[in-house]
């Protein structure tokens, strides 16, 4: 507990933790995320990092930033701008200057401000404070290194080693900014260096001079933020990537088949693949493809052979991939292909953010070639929709592209646990040798359309499938030109039956009104908040953001006539918008965009929004 | 697991055959192929619903639509990689490759080398007639220099890929050479294909009677066929000709063509085939001669013990599974750092 | 001359040529086109191979058919329905039994009635005119065989080579039916077998023969189709995949530039690659690369060596080819991409026709990624619209789709040769070293948005491209956000300036009125053919037939409002109807579609239409 | 056409820097290949306008951006596609390829395999760093095997490629091997590859000290790098070690290392290195040589004579030329079957 007098309650805080690469600055933000977690707090957080792998030391391309939001209230996003923000160095306020909220707080290591540490950064005078225009925030010049080198001058350790653990410095003085208790962080040293005990010490002593000088500046405001009123239960932290890779691992378990995973890195999804390589102990099987072609081509093997199979990429990737897509369509095979969206065109903005490949997704197969498609709107449920995909994929013999964004991938948050009881058994239409003669193309009477599978293995139910038109129902090569026209259709209708157990789009905030604004996927939160604000200000504004783009739910078209206007706001130049204008073409509507590798800010929205308010 | 020996369960060559009409061209070497592949499954007996036919696209690729036991026709080149993860899937299968030159070694010819290099266990039949044939005749990676076809109306200035070379210079644990106007030689080829462990490159001489008939004449021709096919045996002396005293023997200028009889050669001075060294120099050698000036290596030139990648990742999993406290998604879930919220 | 007494006059006539695979339908059919057309008929012709190289023979998929439609008007589609059929034997009796137009003429080789040939074409009976319900129809029952036999009968020839001649005897027959000269055929046996007087003889002997037959079979008809009214000049007959090769040579000789082709075989596709390799007598390199991603990467080099560079394709391949695209739009390079459609999903029916390629043309490619689309609708104007495909992507530094489909690669048409000079000249703006900097990505001031182009190996304006955003005008690698959306919107500028050169949309027939008939591409023959029909019954309709897809004509949105009802009809399941929504949503759009792999019929268009009028 | 021989041109090294900060990891061995590469071209001294440099991606394939030549940063592996498509549009470039492991092996083999086949005259810089790091440390087709990385955290269960082999399997012209950590050596390479008419692939052993750290050391550690170095020279016999007292010669079992002075070796017996031998057999041996049990080949390891691609393709064009009617495209429009309507 901090000593000062006046602690000012605080619904929610930003702070990023910015430093060079080798700063230790995603270390120092988890660990501020984890104690506000456990303190009851809901968080979000997002990591940013520079493109290079080691950019230059001390130059704004090798800034590695940290941001964290948390609350007393339900967070949404990392937060647009920062109440706090701790640079490490020169570079690091240089490159976070247009991040910090009007008139907040920065810690920075004055200790860093010399000449070489200017230039390099871009700095054009020897006076950061005036050149960015600082003068207005509170701007805490921290001796930081000098203090963590006097906390450890008897500790025995090296200069080098003792400034690495400066990060912990700066940690002491945010928890003492936000009055938090560090037991888990002293845990976290214990765990991770516990057969050095010099370093624990080290760290232990160093984050708690960072806390004591604090509490001794009394510039340092002291803010309090009590825990979040959010479901009961048990959670954990988890990435959008980690929780598609576990959203895929609990299907295959809910269908009780093993999975296997064709992939080929790229960023920003090689963790998914990541995360499945490490789960071996599940029984998964990776198998990291030569390329991305080869990715879905295995995967698709796999499927025939009778395992749950899914292959993970990002935009270029899935370029690679879209002929064998076009493969498993006319095989109806099920396949989840993850595609994580980044920066295009091309190889474009690797690391950034966007939602440009929806056309892609939708349409990027020659012929008519349909298949479901459904988008994630943050990291907790990249889950849930990682599981439908597999459900989709399973129950209707049919490819899912699920997509996630680089912002939702990276970005972190809490995630309550579910017992696997309380998710849905998945039921793939597997074939049983009934005698009969197995018919690969035959549809149910249910009206699903959707054919059985046929593990091979199975004595009796040998059978030939491929990429040339099939015969309706016993899929031999057919060129009749009237069974094409069939087929054709059967594969749409089968897609248009996945409507069946597709939610009705939920409107959140009014049900009627001045404007629905209307998202998909990765831009929820954003949306949320702005909506969230607006509304408050006692204007009549209702979200729609859709998980589920292909098909659209059912009452779509219903809920676009509760609005005066409607408004279509995308990471991109207009992709869902022009979609909902050729599936519901009576509408008219507005569209925000902005194509900027960055997620939207809830400023830029409101903005937008009240203009048809 | 598949075993390796050959099971009990009695089959002959037309339980494999499928009720579709097959549509090659009449004089294709395809239907002779496909007639060596009915017979071989027939004779390595496994139960026919572990089959699986897994092709890309081309003439050749059609082969799945022939044969009753599960197929896949997959798309151009990517015959290997579906293979590979059917058998990673589910290695209990027993899985054939179907795939022509320019399905395997153009457009497919990542997957060719990659699914080599980790050793799958299956057995490509690379039909080489060094033509596109489906696509109506342009020329592949392993059309003879010179050749004038559809895309080379004034000859191809590539060199053509060597199979055997390629496929070694993968790292393949076996290759092997079969024709197609040998119904019985191929036959026993593929038996033996099956029953290595690893990823098997059989490339089969095939020819096209549309678009490169008589490219393998210079092997095949009656004629002279029998001075210029050298059968190997792994442990027999690789002797051949119509009089059957031609041999081969290694040295310091790599391998030489000699008589038996003739500048005081016996057979004691003839080459023992050992299919079985890991070095794959020899195996180079041999998978090299080219007709006229030396015989062409046929049967298996290569075939050496490694770990088969499907084999190598179910021991990792059981493994992995063995030493994790993590059984199940719950175990998963609750795993780590968590935190209740009351 | 025949010597018929009553000579029938017809405007047009559509014959259908149809046997075996050995049976030299397609040199028959040619032999008959290239008469007509000498006579001074204008011509459409389209022929129709098995899927298999060599079908069995007697059967129906071993059937291969050569249609040819001629007249004394302008003729635009090979005709939907036969009023002669000759067909070889029964396996192509039945393969071609719905194409008979209602009360033809049927001639067919009766020598081949037997009891192993009605069960290989899958009679059931041994009557096939009943069991064809053909006893309205006018059928030859000629001895072929028999009378060809006897007309060699002292040729010295071995029966075999006999009846491999058989096909003249029905060529003769028709040549009597139409009362046309044949010069042109026996020069074509003499320039053919020249050197073997012997076959060159029992040729002219058989068609003779054929021709004699026919004037004495009172049961067959004469017709005489006049000279049509065509435009003055000297033509030579092309095939839509010829004209595109050529077009796109022509374009390199008007812009002074090597042309450099990359591609993959495909069928449809595969012969513009095979017509651009029998051209290095112009200079043509082409590099027949071992798959689709190295055909367009090859063709990327090349451009940015400064080549002419263009990659053909169908389908499947451009699915391969999209990633590559991207790098093409990025790094904004001439580039033409052609794509010929064929039946899809995946492999799905690669030797017959489809339109489903639009919307992978359109948005196949990973971020916001635009390109110019068009599409030629004719065998003859392929080169038109491949000439324009090269001028628009040299002129604009741009990859360019230029989109066919199988029907008119595949069919010919008579070509009107004009001199290369009434061509435009293509002006790429190649960048000079003229003292200062290079800057890749500037655009110049005439509002064109297009960069220059520097050509390796010219000193002093070394630089480096790639698939990275760039910053504007350096073109150096930048992160920048709010550069991103500036290159983003550029790019898109570009493709919205090549509007500037764009014909209006033209209307054909009626320019105001009850209906507008909109199609595009390779479809627009049948389309007109059915409105002109329309019109003349008395209705107000009009065709818009588009080749400029992105950017649209100008006056797109105009022409929409002239009519009370638009209809959109495609071979595919409505993909530009849904483009036109998206950029023209205040329209009501109905749609004809139709997904067989065939093109339209003029008879089912026109009932379509009339149920809007 | 490019002439073989060198060109008075004057240039350094410095010439060839680009304006942009280099921003591979302090410590990555690319540093040092950039900087070898400087100084051969400078040292070859074409016309700079004359040289391009083309990449896919990786931390490798970064390298155009720091050349002041024409450069091409192209997509994850097209590098070799996209310079093939340079050099055969435009022969009097000097066309270098860079690009990594896993951009030439893994998602560029395809292209790799087949540029060697046709014999381009293109420089292929491999970078092997035996890891894929631009995304952050997987294994790629040269990582070890049994190696633990980001997507093998069991280990590896994935024989590595061995890119001589591979490279000679597809017929390969030329292939040298080259050190981040000797740039003398590594600058004389690329003379060398730059002097050989034809496709030279230089495999290039490099340092990622961030996700595959060390993993050349049991080749470079300075403790025993000189018995583990053999730097070959055409026509100069493969003497190595710290004594310059270890040799290599070839008997029936292949190569072996020996000691000169001991058991009646004498420098008389060593193998003379022969890079212009046809038959790649030996250059393949010598390729494959691993530490610690043999030495590792450095230098030009083979470089033969062939037709190249470019070359073969102007002669024919220039034939036809000269043989044909058709010089124009209204020639072209105007030949064959035509007629007139009056
Ligand atoms: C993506 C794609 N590219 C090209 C083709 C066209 N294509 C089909 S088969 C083939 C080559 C066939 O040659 P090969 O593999 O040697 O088989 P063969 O017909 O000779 O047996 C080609 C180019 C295709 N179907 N798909
Ligand atoms: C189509 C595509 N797939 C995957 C990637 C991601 N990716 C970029 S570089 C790379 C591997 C780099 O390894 P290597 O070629 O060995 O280069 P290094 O970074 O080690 O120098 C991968 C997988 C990509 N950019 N594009
Ligand atoms: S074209 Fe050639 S390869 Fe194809 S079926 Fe006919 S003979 Fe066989
Ligand atoms: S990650 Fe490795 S390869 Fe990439 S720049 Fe750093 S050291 Fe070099
Ligand atoms: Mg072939
Ligand atoms: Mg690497």
């Amino acid at each position: 507990m901090n000593n000062k007098a006046n602690v000012v309650e605080k619904e929610a805080v930003v702070i990023r933790f910015s430093g060079d690469s080798g700063d230790g600055m995603q270390l120092t933000g988890n660990l501020f995320t984890d104690e506000s977690a456990l303190f009851g707090n809901d968080v979000a957080t997002f990591p940013d990092y520079p493109a290079e792998i080691r950019a230059p030391q001390g130059t704004v391309g090798g800034v590695s930033g940290f941001q964290v939001h948390f609350g007393q209230k339900k967070i949404h996003t990392p937060g647009d701008y920062a109440d706090v923000l701790v640079a490490m160095n020169p570079a690091a306020l240089m490159a976070n200057r247009r991040w910090i909220k009007k008139g907040g707080t920065v810690i920075t290591d004055v200790d860093t401000f010399n000449e070489k540490n200017f230039q390099k950064a871009g700095f054009k005078t020897e006076d950061p404070i005036s050149e960015l225009k600082l003068e207005d925030y509170n701007v805490i010049l921290a001796p930081i290194s000098t203090l963590t080198k006097e906390a450890l001058k008897d500790s025995g350790l090296d200069t080098k080693s003792i400034l690495r653990s400066k990060n912990m410095f700066a940690l002491g003085i945010c928890y003492n900014l936000f009055d938090k208790p560090f037991d888990n962080t002293f845990k976290y040293f214990e765990k991770k260096f516990g057969k050095k005990p010099q370093i624990v010490d080290a760290n232990k002593r160093v984050l708690q001079a960072g806390f004591d000088y604090a509490s001794n500046v009394h510039a340092l405001p002291s803010y309090r933020v009590e825990p979040a009123q959010i479901e009961k239960g048990k959670y954990r932290s988890i990435s959008g990537n980690q929780a598609t890779a576990w959203g895929l691992l609990a299907a295959a378990e809910k269908a009780n088949l093993p999975i296997f995973c064709g992939s080929y890195p790229i960023t920003p999804a090689t963790e998914i693949l990541q995360y499945i390589a490490d789960r071996q102990d599940l029984g998964a099987k990776t198998f990291q493809a030569e390329d991305e072609i080869a990715g879905i081509c295995t995967a698709i093997g796999a499927s025939f052979a009778g395992n749950f199979a899914v292959t993970t990429t990002s935009g270029p990737g899935l370029a690679l991939k879209t002929e064998a897509a076009g493969l498993a369509v006319i095989t109806e095979l099920p396949l989840v292909i993850v595609n994580v969206q980044r920066g295009g065109p091309s190889t474009g903005l690797p690391t950034k953010t966007e939602q440009a490949d929806l056309m892609q997704a939708l349409y990027a197969r020659n012929g008519e070639s349909p298949l479901p498609v459904i988008a994630a709107s943050s990291p907790s449920d990249c889950f849930d929709y990682a599981f439908e995909a597999g459900r989709i994929a399973l129950e209707h013999m049919t490819p899912v592209i699920l997509l996630t964004d680089g912002f939702i991938a990276n970005g972190t948050a809490p995630m309550r646990i579910r017992p696997m009881s309380e998710f849905p058994v998945i039921t793939p239409r597997i074939a049983k040798n009934n005698g009969s003669k197995y018919l690969p193309y035959a549809r149910p009477e249910d009206g699903s359309m959707t054919r059985e599978w046929a593990i091979p293995g199975t004595p009796g139910l040998e059978h030939r499938i491929g990429g040339l038109e099939k015969m309706a129902t016993t899929g031999t090569v057919s060129y009749v030109p009237e069974n094409h026209q069939v087929m054709t259709d059967q594969r749409q209708a089968k897609v248009d039956q996945v409507i069946v157990k597709v939610p009705n789009q939920e409107i959140i905030g009014d049900q009627t009104g001045d404007l629905l604004v209307i998202g998909w996927g990765g831009t929820k939160g954003h949306l949320y908040d702005a909506v969230d604000e607006l509304r408050i200000q006692g204007y009549k504004i209702g979200l729609a953001s859709f998980n589920y783009i292909n098909p659209l739910p059912k009452n779509t078209g219903d809920i676009l006539t509760k609005f005066k206007n409607v408004i279509v706001a995308e990471i991109n130049s207009g992709q869902f918008v022009n979609y909902l204008r050729m599936n519901h073409p009576k509408f008219d509507y507005h569209q925000y965009n902005k194509v900027q590798g960055l997620p939207f800010t809830v400023e830029e929205l409101k903005d937008a929004f009240r203009k048809l308010l | 697991m598949l075993e390796n020996n050959i099971e009990v369960q009695k089959y002959t060559a037309a339980d494999f055959k499928s009720d579709q009409e097959v549509r090659w061209c009449p004089g294709c070497g395809d239907h002779a192929v496909l007639n060596a592949v009915q017979k071989a499954m027939a004779e390595i007996g496994h139960p026919k619903e572990n089959y699986a036919v897994i092709s890309g696209i081309g003439c050749s690729s059609r082969f799945p639509y022939y044969m009753n036991t599960y197929g896949f026709h997959g798309i151009h080149g990517r015959a290997g990689a579906i293979a590979s993860g059917v058998k990673t899937a589910n290695p209990k299968l027993s899985v054939w490759q179907v795939t022509g030159d320019g399905d395997a070694l153009a457009i497919g010819g990542n997957h060719f080398i990659h699914e080599i290099r980790r050793n799958i266990d299956l057995n490509i039949l690379l039909f080489n007639n060094e033509i596109y044939g489906l696509t109506k005749g342009q020329y592949s990676p392993t059309t003879k220099y010179g050749q004038k076809t559809k895309t080379s109306p004034y000859g191809t200035i590539e060199q053509p890929f060597k199979v055997g070379q390629l496929a070694m210079g993968a790292g393949a644990t076996f290759f092997a050479r079969a024709l197609d106007n040998n119904i019985k030689h191929a036959t026993e080829t593929f038996v033996k294909a099956e029953a290595h462990r690893g990823t098997s490159v059989i490339e089969i001489l095939v020819n096209c009677v549309i678009y490169s008939d008589q490219t393998h004449a210079a092997i095949t021709d009656k004629e002279f066929k029998e001075d210029r096919q050298l059968f190997l045996e792994h442990g027999q002396k690789m002797i051949f000709g119509k009089e059957k005293n031609k041999g081969i023997v290694l040295n310091q200028g790599g391998l030489q063509v000699v008589t038996i009889g003739e500048n005081g050669i016996t057979e004691a001075d003839i080459l023992v085939h050992n299919a079985k060294n890991q070095d794959p120099i020899v195996h180079m050698m041999l998978a090299n001669m080219q007709a006229p000036e030396m015989p062409v290596a046929l049967g298996v030139i290569r075939a050496v013990e490694a770990y088969t990648y499907e084999v190598a990742l179910e021991q990792k999993i059981e493994e992995t599974k063995a030493a994790s406290k993590i059984h199940s998604m719950d175990d998963l879930l609750n795993s780590g750092e968590t935190w209740v919220v009351k």
